[in-house]
């Protein structure tokens, strides 16, 4: 009974991706999208933070999301998946409901 | 309409700021009418909507507070506060409304609509969900 | 699969509509469902005709108006939330007296109970804002 | 478009909703009470007192259920329910009976 949530702030804006991460159950995906993106980022203040409690979920981040913000690849930390529009409405019909954190 | 859905309302967003909370509301007494599962949580600055004394009249606003007082009519029993988010805000049980609902099958006794759950026990009411919207 | 989508941020100030708009030509290019589109907040302002955006940037209001076309999309600007922000289909503006309305094509106004009954009847529901 | 109480206007919107809520009294009521064709007997003055009242204390009109509900458990069923409420106020309990007690009109969402 798993559940697909989606962030889209900033980390370094405001607690949503915590409060997130704090909640989400063992097995749940979360997807960052939108400005959410810079929480996967490596090498970050909130870098750790995000490895540490996103440990029992799956991390993915929107893939065009990014490249909208001029951040390479290779700087979304290890672990985090990549996904494009299609795959995250193939998310969203696998889980068993959808939590928008807005 | 035969389908019973459990319906979630989630509530992380101050009032008065931004119009969230307040048309949130709307949606919660509008659905009301359609004999669902609903509930509502309140987190993170969710919390701060349901505090007593709030006076609008000087901000020009309108206080739309006094409005949660009456979801028992509508049916609406089952409010999780979390208890961390109120702690953080140093906040506790007594600064909220007191919200209650009659409950028509019990000689009308009321009974607290305000339920508060710890993170972990927001998370369960969370992944116990059909539908969940947040605001 | 059957998706409810709630979009509940304005265009241009907030990219929820656009993330929406492209979650939904993806549902639809891989098979599923969409059963509603529900507008509410600023999200109503989605459905003004009477936006003009440059013409170098995304015309999101055409781009759901032609969306709707092609594939029967039912688009619903929430009655309370437009009224209070000046969105009016030509039924209210004569109700209420007012000497305009602005509804786009493909978009019709009606009840917060929509946006409920999306949630009953769609498989998932899923929500674009701020 | 105004309502006209011993010489004083108060103003009212296309469909005959006052404008600004504290302007309602009950010669008022008695005024819109006639522009609607509704003959204002203690029921219906019952009905308009418990939704402002109503109003007054959660800032809401009640849903037509509730009201009904509520009516029901003060004045027992055979004054509440659907069927009486629709006698009293044939456009419509929440619609006619908001609009005589001054109140917002309900936003018909459902």
């Amino acid at each position: 009974m798993a559940t697909l949530h989606t962030v889209n702030k900033s980390p370094f804006q405001n607690q949503t991706l915590i409060s997130c991460l704090g909640h989400a159950k063992v097995g749940d995906s979360v997807l960052l999208m939108e400005d959410g993106v810079y929480g996967a980022m490596s090498g970050t203040a909130m870098s750790e933070v995000v490895a540490g409690m996103g440990a029992n979920v799956k991390l993915f981040v929107l893939g065009a999301d990014v490249s909208a913000r001029g951040i390479d690849a290779s700087r979304v930390a290890e672990g985090i998946t990549s996904v494009n529009y299609e795959e995250f409405v193939g998310m969203a019909a696998s889980c068993d409901r959808v939590q928008n954190w807005l | 309409m035969s389908i019973v859905k459990k319906f979630l309302y989630v509530n992380r967003k101050a009032p008065y700021g931004t119009i969230y909370a307040q048309e949130a509301l709307e949606v919660v007494l509008i659905g009301a009418a359609f004999d669902q599962d609903v509930s509502m949580a309140f987190l993170d600055d969710g919390v701060f909507q349901l505090t007593k004394g709030q006076d609008t009249k000087e901000a020009g606003l309108k206080n739309f507070s006094p409005t949660f007082r009456a979801l028992g009519d509508y049916e609406v029993t089952k409010l999780y506060v979390e208890q961390e988010s109120l702690d953080e805000r140093g906040l506790t049980l007594d600064d909220l409304q007191d919200i209650q609902w009659e409950d028509e099958d019990d000689d009308y006794a009321e009974k607290p609509s305000i339920i508060v759950v710890s993170r972990a026990g927001m998370a369960d009411v969370m992944a116990d969900q059909d539908v969940i919207l947040s605001f | 699969m059957k998706f409810g989508i709630v979009v509940s941020e304005g265009p241009y100030t907030h990219q929820a509509s656009d993330s929406a708009y492209n979650f939904v030509k993806a549902a639809l290019a891989t098979g599923h469902e969409v059963s509603r589109v529900f507008f509410y907040h600023d999200g109503v302002n989605v459905g003004t005709r009477l936006s003009i955006p440059p013409q170098d940037d995304r015309q999101i209001q055409a781009q759901w108006t032609a969306l709707a076309k092609e594939h029967g999309l039912d688009l619903v600007i929430c009655i309370a939330a437009a009224q209070r922000r000046g969105l009016l289909d030509k039924n209210e503006a004569d109700r209420q007296g007012k000497d305009a309305n602005n509804i786009a094509d493909g978009f019709r106004i009606s009840g917060l109970g929509q946006l409920i009954e999306m949630g009953i009847q769609a498989d998932r529901t899923i929500t674009f804002g701020d | 478009m105004a309502y006209d109480v011993n010489g004083t206007t108060i103003e009212h919107d296309e469909e005959g909703y006052i404008t600004t809520l504290s302007e309602w009294t009950k010669e008022l009521a008695e005024v819109i009470s006639k522009a609607e064709d509704v003959d204002m007997g203690e029921e219906h003055w019952a009905v308009v007192n418990f939704l402002r009242d109503y109003y007054e204390e959660y800032q809401i009109a009640p849903a037509v259920r509730v009201l009904i509900k509520s009516i029901k458990k003060s004045m027992g069923p055979e004054v509440g329910n659907n069927k009486y409420m629709y006698e009293l106020f044939p456009y419509g309990p929440a619609k006619q009976a908001c609009k005589i007690a001054g109140l917002p009109k309900p936003t018909g969402c459902v």
